[in-house]
Formats: structure tokens, C-alpha cells, sequence
């Protein structure tokens, strides 16, 4: 069962149109991820989301209920299933039990009661002991969790959250990612706003891409290998793309034409294309080998980055630059410096064909 | 200038003795203008909070209007109520002109548009997040305006001072709908008033310093109430 | 008589604020409540246009003016039953004590103003305040006016000379103190003023400064509602021989001369 | 209530004939308010800036006594004026009695602790954050202030506004030291008072109406001065 | 020469003690990362070095000036070679323009003469056209850039950094950490907060680790690789920590008992010790192997997780969990599965001793 629809839902602010024609299916207990550049809509779509935006145009489907034409009474009941934590996070005058208390409150709990609870929830969120400080005081990754401790004390069924860790250093981040994959269990449907994609990639069974339009949606594991388009594939970070022109081969292959060579692919898609191979697809020899891999390559090493446990090695390929990581321990291994000659190897179904 | 010495020491006597006349007068001031700021602020608080969250046609007309009204001399309310207790006028069965509770409605109207309009002020300077924020958390409109006005407490404290400074110092209404009556009506700036023209500068000046007195006592009172 | 223990009963006075500020009706309020008990008497002083006002709409039982004219155009319209007199005095023609106009020594108040108006005319130091509200004191003032001869509109309102207030008694006399200015006013006040000003009276007596003091109970049968009865208690207390004894002697003890002369019965001087 | 229904009806008339008496009294009143209000607020914003942002002991008494001066009665401010002004006074050689200056000196006295009172209040609305950011930015105290001025504009014209109204709907200041004087420093408040004590009701309100739909002109461009 | 020197700075707020005694040299043109969980204090620190803050006690030393005791006048001149970025940006009602003017505004310059270079500068910080816009109706991201538009613009000779991609999404985030590094080249200092530690090493000279005090400070290298105590070990995410206890062995190496192993290390620090082997240091065998590591050992699979272009597995050895990188392909190739039984080796001079 879908817990949400969107049809249609467009935006404009100052006749500059922020949302186009935005379609979302989210069924109930999935993690839906909105990834897209800075100022690409997120935080309108999501505010939308929770009754704060009308749309200019579109239908907006909670639980099977036409949210835009609910009467006002209705809207209040639909938006108390749903916690938002905003990007940007406020808190009243108050202490942080005041400010988690608030939802509780204007529901018309009982508040000593709740005391436990919000303790409770207050120390899963490494903010044991908060209660009484004034909320105004806290840092801002303490702001950030009392936000979310706010929306969680009302085990909302939708929760939706607008870069829960951008404040976040790793540690308080793991613990705020773990909270949200526990939700999961209970059945709470998420949608989050994030640009950190690796977070997108771990917490989310869907994710959107979004500029302004909903570019691709689809399991992380698609939007990330299989891009649909340019935009995509440059946002997610695909690093080999090449561009050519796609003709059928033998064997049900494609053979993709670059300025300088032939790539194949087992993609079907023909004409003007984009091809994409992952850094982590290539091999790398230094002698050219006897392997299944229909495309290998003699290039050079162009430029070298060391990034974390990996080695980013640039490899130039008659003008094409290929990106190849590696281990430290086999770049030394190899003796890798810039210009040493070597071959790539990659097989034909890790190139992925797109528009 | 040495009225002024005088009055004060005029007004420290009368303290210390406790003039009978004095203590009634003061009592009768201090019931008077504590009920009117009390019940404007009951309509006015609220009020307020409609008139800022509201959307409708007409909203910057209405507040200019009440910014109008901050204008409205007291004789002109002492007036309009007046012709509406007078016996031939509307509620002239009520019986109310002449006495205390007559003083009150007047002075009621009097400070209801300050209170409103201020209110709306205090409002208009809590940011939009924090609407935006107790909605989301599913407030209904009553619980956020109410939200907002605990935010913007300060402010409303200080427009509630400011229009219980304008009643208990004004005038106009007091006399128009009281009357100035011994034992019944006078208060503390109708009996200024009287004193001045009878030509007691001095019992005049110990009056008003005995009034900013009051006033400074209800004022630490009503900070401290919006302390907590 | 429901053996004394009837309600309480209300007896409203619209008066002059002049009259209010001498203080004298306080001092008959106590004397008459003590008299009778069930009776609340509440003096509401405002200028005379509009303590006539307050008695055509029902809201006083009783005015006490001292204004002749006006009184007999409330009873001409039907709004009070009788005029009942019931003490006089004089207005005083008050000045600077450097008396520029040359005043000083003169009987007839018509021939005073006169002689201020030509001095006021010659030379600037000489100056004439009127309160200018319709006032009793301030339609005195215009009855002497008229007396002399001149046109008021045409050669006295509007000249340099001459500075309307539109306030009362005090703060007219407060003003042409400042301005060393000419006044008339009643005695009563000018004698709560005298400490805090340096203006001396120049005319105290005579017929154009006769200022009788009447009080007129408002008609029951035009204005339903009012305490006519209470009313003429208070009248009856006013011109019993009690009530004149302490109208006699108020201001005694306080100005060193009385305020106020009663008529013990006699009819209206004029 | 007939009164109010003919007041208005003389008020148009009154406006529409031009009546030569009621346009000068008109523009009198006007030149006095406005000048009392300018100067004020020229000297209450930013004392009222300096205040909340310097820490020194005994603020909290001092906004204290700020706020109870709102209850500052006009016959009060009227009456140490006077004293002040007049030929025995400290500033008697001035003339300043009884002229339209005078007036003025007494009005700004009046709404001065109404102006900076509310320039406190509106400029505590103003988060910290503004401030810290202004400072870090390498604004010196006195930017600073300014900038917090600038943000919270729409409060302090709010206090502007209310100053202006307390000024020209006042009577005590301008009877004590204008005295009413025919042609020279009669305003519109001080004729209503006459006309009222005068018996005549509809021209009160006539009057009364005039007055407020003036203020609502001036409301009108404070307005727009803010916006810009 | 240090453009900022911080000695014994110590701040409390409500009797807790947020900073204790932290020192700080900061060479000119450096860039300085301050690391550390959420509510170290790190916020506190930034503002303290901006004046914004008065530390209880301390000395600030700014390009040789003893900043607490200077008048209020130099405090001025001096917070004006310093910019500061927060962590939560706020912005003056009006345009972006008026935003960014602000701050040569009060410093006198001509505003007109100026549009252009704030424009220019807009233009590079991706929000050109933005002029005209009301500040308070950016979003997130956008915001974050304008307010660093809004410091940069008066050309500080130190710039504080709170957090300054937190709400940027990656191609952002790229354009803004070449920014900085081109800022660098100008000789300007930079100290930043950041909770992303790839991020730390990508820009930093120096990292301080934060918590209350100062735990470690060094570059990026030595902090992330030679951790000088447990807290800085676990802070920066070192993956293989083992306790035991160290003795002297032979030919200068020392002996690190654990309850179940015993590890070889090249460094000396003896007595109870933690030892930590970086997971890209370890490698894997299928079959014992012939290696100059002194360390071998024979464990199982344990737990496998794919994360971008790599998968962590976990390797237990007898109790003590060890955790590899591989490449997709060189897993796949190996075909491991839980369970499956392995080798690792490490050399003795991967292991590095710390208390
Ligand atoms: N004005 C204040 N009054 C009381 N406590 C404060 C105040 N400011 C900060 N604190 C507390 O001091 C601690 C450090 O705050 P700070 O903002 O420096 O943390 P931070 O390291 O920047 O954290 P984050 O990464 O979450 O932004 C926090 O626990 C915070 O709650
Ligand atoms: N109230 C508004 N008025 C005018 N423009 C607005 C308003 N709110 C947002 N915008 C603009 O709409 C665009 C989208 O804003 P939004 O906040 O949805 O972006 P976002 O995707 O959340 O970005 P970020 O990742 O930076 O938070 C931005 O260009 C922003 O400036
Ligand atoms: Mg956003
Ligand atoms: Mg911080």
C-alpha cells in the first residue's frame, strides 16, 4: 500500500519554477532518499510534503486521503502523522524536555507521564542528561538530534527529514543512521533529503533524483551504476564517461565509437550514447593479458591521488582518461609513477549504455 | 522648582500617614485600571493573534486603522461612552454612567487598540520558522498562535505595561464617564486635575509621584509574572 | 418609611467646576448626608454647557450654576422645575499690580473694561484674558462687554489685547497672571489663586458683578426617572437657616473672609 | 447616539467648507505633534539603542523605570513644564510659556519613555545571531546598533507611530503649557475639551473624527517610509 | 611566523567546562582543521578566535597583538582581518547584495565601485544572478555560499570556517574546497571545523583533534595513521584496535600479547598498550603464504559489506576481529563467502603502539 502519492505536484516562487510536474509513489516502510544538487527543490518538495507549501498544481495522496482538498481539521490530523526535521533546525524558548515535550503536549498528553519517555528517547540520542539545559544553548549537532528526538517522541508514521547529519560528525552520524534503519523495522516509511550519497546508498531502498524534476528514481544500486541520463550520471559521481556513437555488433553486442576507439558494450541502446564503466570494473596490468574482458587498452598513467585507503589512478587512453582505483598496496606493488606505460582491461557488460 | 521638592515630601507625608482619602482614591485607581488592562488584554491578546495569522482582504487596512486609533483622544472615548450610559443612550438601563464600572468599559477602549496593535507588533517579530515548526508538530491554528505569543512574551508584557500606563494615567475617560465624584468616581488623576485648578500645585505634584509610585510597583509585578 | 432601613437612594449634582473647586460643596455634602443618611449625594462638576447637558439627558437630578440667562432657558425648555437662589458674590476685575490701564480706584465695572479696552488698544503692555468657554464667569464677562457700548466681534474678539483661554477659572487666572494680563473672576477662586499669583483685585462689588448662585431641580415630568424628591430636600437644606449659617461662614477660616453671602430668605438681589 | 451621526456630518462639513479656524488649528496641532514626535524619536532610538546594548549595572532598574514612566500622567508632564517655563521658572527667561514650543518641549518629554521603552522592546526581538554576525563582520558598536535598527524597523516604526499618537491625542501638556490661547496655541485636543465643557457635543466629535482621520493620513506615510 | 597563537584558553558555560586549557600555534597560511564530535566545543573555539567570545581564561595572541587586552578599537581593526563563516548562517533582511556588501559597508568602501567584484565573486561561488534575491528565501546551500560570498568579499587574512559544507551537496562541496585551496595560495590562513574527516585530510595541514582539549594535532597523515591515544584512534574511524601488552623482542621489534595472539611491531612503546593495523595494510590469502610479514594468521569470514567502490570484510582470528578493504573485483575473484576460511598478513611495521 502506497502511504503517499504525489501527482503532478509543481511549484513556482517568484515565477521561477522550482518544482516541475514532480511524481512520487512511496509505499508504506520504505526509506525514499532525495538526492540533487543545492537549491534543486528538496526542502520545497519535503515541506510540501508536510502540509507547509501548497502547490501551485498537483494531487498530494496520504493514506488514501486527497490531502489539498481535506478540510483544515483533517490536514491537522494528517500532518500529526507525519515528523519533519528541518534543515535548518529552531527550537522554542525553553528547556530541551520543553521542546521535545511540545508534540505530546498539544496532543493532549499527559506530560509526567511522557517524562520517561522523552528521558528515554533523549539518551538513544546521546542527549542523556539534557533535559533541563536551555535549548537555545546547544551546539549545533546537539540542536540537530533534539530536532529529531522532538518529531521521534511522536512515533510519527511518515517522517521526513531534510539532511538529518549535516551537522553530524561520524560518530553521532552512525548513531542517527542506525536509529533510522531501526524505524524500519516498526514500519515508519521514511523520505530524507541528504547529499551525501554513500549515506543515500545505506539507509534507502529508493532513491530520487531530483532537479527541479525528478530526473530518475530507483534503487541505489540502479541510479548509482545505471545512471539514465547525463545529469545523473555527472551528479552521482560516475567518474568514466565517454561519449560515442552506438552500432550493433555481433553476439547481440553493441560497439560504441569514440573519437578514438571501440568500445563494447552489452547494452542494446544505439546512437549518439554516453558509456560508463566504475573505476572498481578495471583491471590493471602491466603486460597486456589473455583474459575473457572484450576491451583492453594501452594508456599511461596520468595523474595519481591518494583518497582515504584507495589510490585514484588516471589513466590516459589515446585522449580518453580513464579513473582506476587501486589499494595502496598493489599501486606499490606495481611501482606506479606519472607516464608509466600499462594496460586496462574491462569487460563488455560493465559498460553501461545511456542517453 | 520648589513645588517639586515640596510635592515630594507632601507626597512621602501622605504615605506615612496613611490618608485615609489617599488609600481610597488609590484602591479605587489601582481596581479601576488593573480591570481595564486585564480585560483588554483578555480580547486583545487573542484578538491580536487572529488578526496577525489570519490571510484576509483588508489585513493592512484593519492594522492601520488600529495604528489609527493609538490616536483616539480620551475625551472622544469619554465621550462616545458617555452617550451610550447616558440614560437616553443605548445601555442607559445599566446605569453605569458615574460609576467605577462605567470608568472601566471606557478605559477599556481606550487601550484596546494599543494592546491590539502591539500585540500584533510582538507577533509579527517571531520568525516564520517557528510557526512553520509548531505546525509541522501538529499544532492546530489555536495551539500556534498561542505558541507564538509564548515566544514573543516579552513584547506582549511590554504593550500590556504600556496600556495600563495609558489608563491609569489618562484622564478624559475618568472624568467624562465618572464624574470625578467624591467617594465614588474620583481617582488619582481626577483629583490632579481638581487640585490643579483649585491651584494645589504641590498636593498636585504629590499625587502624580504617588501615582508613578503605584505604577512602578505594578510594573515590577508584571515582570515578574512574565518571568515565569 | 420602612422603619429607616430604606435603600439607599442617589442624588446626583451637575455643577460648575468653579463652584467645585472653592470646596464649599463637599462641605455641604457631609452637612446634608449626616442629615439624611439614605441620601448619597454625588457633585459632578464640569463647565456649565455641559452640566446642563448632563441634567437634559437624565444623568444629574439637580444643577447648581450662576448663570442667569442660561438658567431660565433650562427652565424655559422644560428641563427644570424652578430656580431656588440660594447665595451671591461678586465678581472680581483682577489685574497686575503695575495696573497699566489705571483701574484702580474705579466703581463701575462697565466703565473699567471700557478704559482696559482703550488702554489695551494704546499700548501692548495692556493686556485682557477671557476664559472663553460659555462658562457663567465667561458670559458675565461678555455682559459687561456689551455694556460699554463696543461691538464684541468687531472690535474686542480677535484683538491683539485681547487672549481667549477657552479653560477654566484657575488656569485663566495662572495665564493672565504670566501675560500680567486683566481678568474677571469670580471671587472664590481668585481667593484659592491668591497665594500662587501676584494679581490684585481691582473691582469687588457692584451690580454688574453680581454673581448669584442657584440651584434648579430637574423636571420629573420631562425627564423620567429623576430624584425630584431628593432633590428638594437637598433645596430645602440649602435655604434652611443650617444651610445658610454654613454658607455664610465657609472660606473664614481658610481665606479670612467668607466666600460666599447667603440670603437667609431674602429675594434675589439685582 | 444621534450626537455621533451629526458630528460626522459636521465634521464633513467642516472639512469640506474649509473652515478657516479648523485649518489652522489643524495645521498647528499638526506642526506641534509631528515636531515632538521627530525630535523624540531622534533622541529615543538611539538612547534606546545605546541601552540595550551596553551591559551596566542597574539596566533592568533603569528599563524599569522607563516602562513606569508610561504611566507618566499628562497633567504631570504638563504641570513640570510649566514650572519650568514660566516667568518664575529656571527657563522663564526663554518666553517659551504659552507658545507652541513650549508645547513641543512638552509632548517630546511626554513620549520619550514611550519611544525608548519600545525601541528597547523592539530591538530585544532581534536574535543574537544578527548581532554576532554584524560584529563579526567588523562592525564597530555604534554599526551595530545600526544594523539591529535596520532589522527591527518595522517595531520601532510601530513605537514612532504610537509616540505620534499619544502627542496629538494629548490634552494635559498642551492646556498646562499652551493654554489654549485662541489663534495662538489652541490645538485640536484642547478644543475639543472647550467645545465639550461648552455644551457642544457634535462638534467635540466633529473634531474628534478630524483628528483621527488626520492621524490616519500620517499613519499612512509612516508607513511607507518604513517600506522603503 | 604565527598569525594566531591560543595559550591555556579555558571556557565554562554553567559550571560545565566546554574548553580546558587549549593551546594553539598557527603558522600563517596554514590550514588548520579542528575535528571532534558534536558539542566538543569546537563552535566555541571558532568564536573565541573570532572576539565573539571572552574565554574565562587564556591568552590570544593575533599577528603579535595581545588581543584581550587591546582597546576596543583594535578588537575592531582586528575582527576585521578575520572572517568568519557560522555553523548556522543567518542573514540580514534584503538582498543577497546587501548581504555581501555589508561588510566593506561598514568599512567604508564605495558600494557602487564594488558591484562588480561581488558580483564576480557571486559568479564564483555558483550563485551568479543571485544579486537581487531576498536573502532569507535561499535555500540551505545557497545560503552556506552566500555567507561565505559575505566574508570572502572583504579578503580576511584568517578565515573561520564552522562547518562549511555541512549543507552542501558534493559538486557544491568540491567547488567550495577548491576555493579554499585556492584561498591558500594566497596566503591565507584557514581554520575550519569539519566532522568530515576525508574532508580534514583533503584540505588541512594540520588537524587538531578536539574534545574539551586538544587530544592530538599533526598532519592529516600522522593523525589519521599514528593515533596518540585511544580517544583519537576511535575518533578518526582506525578499524583494527587491539588491546594487549607489549615487551621488548628481538632485533628492536616488540611483542604484543594479546589474551590470544601475539603481534610483532617495529615500535617500542612497552607495558599495556593498544596496537592498530590499518585495514589497507592487511592482505589475503586463500593458502599460507611465503612473505616477509611477520605476521600471519589463519582466521574465517565473518561478516562481509559492500560500501562505494569497496567491500569491508570482516576477518575473525581467533577471537580478535580484523577488518580488510578489497576491491569488488578481487573479492569476487576469490569468491569469499561467511565462513570462508583465509589468511592475513601484516607486517610489523603496519602495527602501530599507541596508549
Ligand atoms: N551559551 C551557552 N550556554 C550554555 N551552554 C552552551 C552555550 N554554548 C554552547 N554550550 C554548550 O557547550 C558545548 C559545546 O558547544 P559547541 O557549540 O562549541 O559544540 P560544537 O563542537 O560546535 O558541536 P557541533 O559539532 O554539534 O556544532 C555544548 O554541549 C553546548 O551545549
Ligand atoms: N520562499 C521563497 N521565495 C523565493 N524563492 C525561494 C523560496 N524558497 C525557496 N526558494 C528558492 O527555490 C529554490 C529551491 O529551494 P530549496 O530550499 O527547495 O532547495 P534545496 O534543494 O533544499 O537546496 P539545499 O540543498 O541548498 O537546501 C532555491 O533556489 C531557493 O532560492
Ligand atoms: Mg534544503
Ligand atoms: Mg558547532
Amino acid at each position: 500500500m502506497n502511504i503517499l502519492e504525489l501527482n503532478g505536484i509543481s511549484k513556482k516562487y517568484d515565477q521561477e519554477e522550482i518544482l516541475r510536474n514532480v511524481n512520487l509513489k512511496i509505499k508504506k516502510g520504505t526509506n525514499l532518499g532525495l538526492i540533487g544538487p543545492t537549491g534543486c527543490g528538496k526542502t520545497t518538495l519535503l515541506r510540501i510534503i508536510d502540509l507547509l507549501e501548497t502547490p501551485d498544481s498537483g494531487k498530494i495522496v496520504f493514506n488514501d486521503i486527497d490531502v489539498l482538498n481535506s478540510s483544515k481539521k483533517e490536514k491537522i490530523q494528517i500532518r500529526r502523522k507525519i515528523g519533519m526535521v528541518f534543515q535548518k533546525p529552531v527550537v522554542f524558548r525553553g528547556t530541551v524536555m520543553e521542546n521535545v515535550a511540545y508534540g505530546p503536549d498539544i496532543r493532549g498528553r499527559d506530560k509526567n507521564e511522557l517524562k520517561g519517555k522523552i528521558s528515554e528517547k533523549l539518551e538513544s540520542l546521546g542527549l542523556g542528561g539534557y533535559e533541563d539545559r536551555d535549548a537555545s544553548s546547544l551546539s549545533g549537532g546537539e540542536t540537530q538530534r533534539m530536532a529529531l528526538a522532538r518529531v521521534l517522541i511522536n512515533e510519527p508514521e511518515l517522517l521526513v527529514l531534510d539532511e538529518p547529519t549535516a551537522n553530524l560528525d561520524p560518530l553521532s552520524t552512525e548513531k542517527i543512521e542506525s536509529i533510522i534503519l531501526e524505524l524500519k523495522k516498526n514500519e515508519t516509511t521514511v523520505i530524507m533529503a541528504t547529499h551525501d550519497l554513500i549515506q543515500g546508498q545505506r539507509l534507502c531502498d529508493e532513491i530520487a533524483i531530483l532537479n527541479h524534476k525528478i530526473f530518475q528514481i530507483g534503487s541505489p544500486e540502479d541510479v548509482f551504476s545505471k545512471p539514465k541520463n547525463r545529469f545523473v550520471a555527472d551528479f552521482v559521481g560516475v567518474k568514466n564517461i565517454i561519449q560515442g556513437h552506438a552500432e550493433a555488433a555481433s553476439e547481440g553486442l553493441s560497439a560504441i565509437n569514440t573519437s578514438s576507439l571501440i568500445i563494447y558494450s552489452s547494452e542494446s541502446l544505439k546512437g549518439p550514447v554516453h558509456a560508463s564503466i566504475r573505476p572498481e570494473d578495471i583491471t590493471i596490468s602491466l603486460n597486456k593479458v589473455e583474459t575473457s574482458a572484450l576491451n583492453e587498452f594501452k594508456g599511461e598513467v596520468s595523474e595519481i591521488s591518494k583518497q582515504g585507503a584507495l589510490v585514484n589512478v588516471k589513466i590516459n587512453v589515446s585522449g580518453e582518461i580513464f579513473m582506476v582505483y587501486m589499494t595502496r598496496k598493489s599501486f606499490l606493488d606495481m611501482e606506479l609513477t606519472i607516464g608509466s606505460p600499462l594496460w586496462i582491461q574491462f569487460k563488455a557488460s560493465a559498460v553501461h549504455v545511456f542517453k | 522648582m520648589n513645588e517639586f521638592l515640596n510635592g515630594m515630601l507632601q507626597a512621602i507625608n501622605l504615605i506615612l500617614t496613611l490618608n485615609p482619602e489617599l488609600v481610597e482614591i488609590t484602591t479605587r485607581t489601582l481596581f479601576i485600571s488593573l480591570s481595564a488592562t486585564f480585560i483588554a488584554a483578555l480580547i486583545a491578546i487573542p484578538l491580536g493573534g487572529l488578526i496577525n495569522f489570519k490571510k484576509f482582504k483588508g489585513k493592512r487596512s484593519l492594522i492601520n486603522l488600529i495604528q489609527t486609533l493609538y490616536s483616539l483622544p480620551t475625551v472622544l472615548v469619554g465621550l462616545f461612552v458617555f452617550l451610550l450610559l447616558s440614560q437616553q443612550g443605548v445601555f442607559g438601563d445599566l446605569n453605569l454612567l458615574f460609576t467605577p464600572t462605567g470608568m472601566i468599559i471606557g478605559q477599556t477602549l481606550l487601550i484596546l487598540p494599543i494592546l491590539i496593535g502591539f500585540t500584533i507588533t510582538a507577533l509579527k517579530t517571531v520568525g516564520k520558522d517557528l510557526t512553520d515548526l509548531s505546525i509541522s508538530l501538529g499544532a492546530s491554528e489555536f495551539q500556534t498562535i498561542y505558541t507564538i505569543m509564548r515566544e514573543a512574551k516579552y513584547a506582549i508584557m511590554a504593550a500590556v505595561i504600556l496600556g495600563f500606563g495609558r489608563a491609569i494615567s489618562e484622564v478624559g475617560v475618568a472624568i467624562m464617564i465618572g464624574g470625578n465624584i467624591r467617594g465614588a468616581t474620583r481617582v488619582i488623576t481626577t483629583t490632579i486635575s481638581l487640585e490643579t485648578s483649585k491651584g494645589n500645585l504641590e498636593l498636585s505634584i504629590a499625587l502624580g509621584i504617588i501615582l508613578l509610585g503605584i505604577a512602578l510597583i505594578i510594573n515590577l509585578m508584571l515582570n515578574q509574572i512574565q518571568e515565569n | 418609611m420602612n422603619g429607616g432601613f430604606q435603600e439607599k437612594q442617589i442624588l446626583r449634582v451637575s455643577t460648575t467646576t468653579s463652584l467645585e473647586d472653592t470646596g464649599l460643596v463637599d462641605n455641604l455634602e457631609t452637612a446634608f448626608e449626616k442629615e439624611h443618611p439614605n441620601i448619597d449625594v454625588q457633585f459632578v462638576s464640569a463647565g456649565t454647557g455641559i452640566a446642563l447637558k448632563y441634567a437634559e439627558k437624565g444623568d444629574a437630578d439637580m444643577v447648581i450654576v450662576h448663570d442667569k440667562k442660561k438658567e431660565q432657558q433650562f427652565i424655559d425648555d422644560g428641563y427644570g422645575t424652578k430656580r431656588y437662589p440660594f447665595a451671591y458674590n461678586y465678581f472680581y476685575i483682577v489685574g497686575p499690580t503695575s495696573d497699566p490701564a489705571k483701574i484702580k480706584g474705579m466703581k463701575n465695572a462697565t466703565e473699567a473694561f471700557k478704559k482696559i479696552m482703550e488702554a489695551g488698544e494704546a499700548n501692548s503692555s495692556v493686556k485682557f484674558v477671557s476664559r472663553g468657554d460659555n462658562s457663567g464667569t465667561n458670559s458675565r464677562e461678555l455682559k459687561i462687554w456689551n455694556n460699554t457700548k463696543a461691538n464684541y466681534n468687531s472690535s474686542i474678539n480677535g484683538s491683539s489685547w485681547y487672549i481667549e483661554t477657552g479653560k477654566g477659572m484657575g488656569d485663566t487666572l495662572v495665564i493672565a497672571n504670566e501675560k500680567s494680563a486683566y481678568t474677571l473672576s469670580d471671587s472664590g477662586t481668585y481667593l484659592a489663586f491668591k497665594g500662587n499669583i501676584t494679581l490684585v483685585p481691582y473691582l469687588t462689588s457692584g451690580k454688574d458683578l453680581l454673581n448669584v448662585y442657584s440651584a434648579i431641580p430637574v423636571n420629573p415630568e420631562k425627564i423620567k426617572g429623576v430624584n425630584y424628591n431628593a432633590s428638594m430636600e437637598f433645596v430645602d437644606f440649602l435655604l434652611s437657616t443650617e444651610g445658610q449659617q454654613l454658607i455664610g461662614n465657609y472660606g473664614k477660616e481658610k481665606y479670612g473672609q467668607a466666600l460666599f453671602i447667603p440670603l437667609y430668605g431674602k429675594g434675589e438681589p439685582t
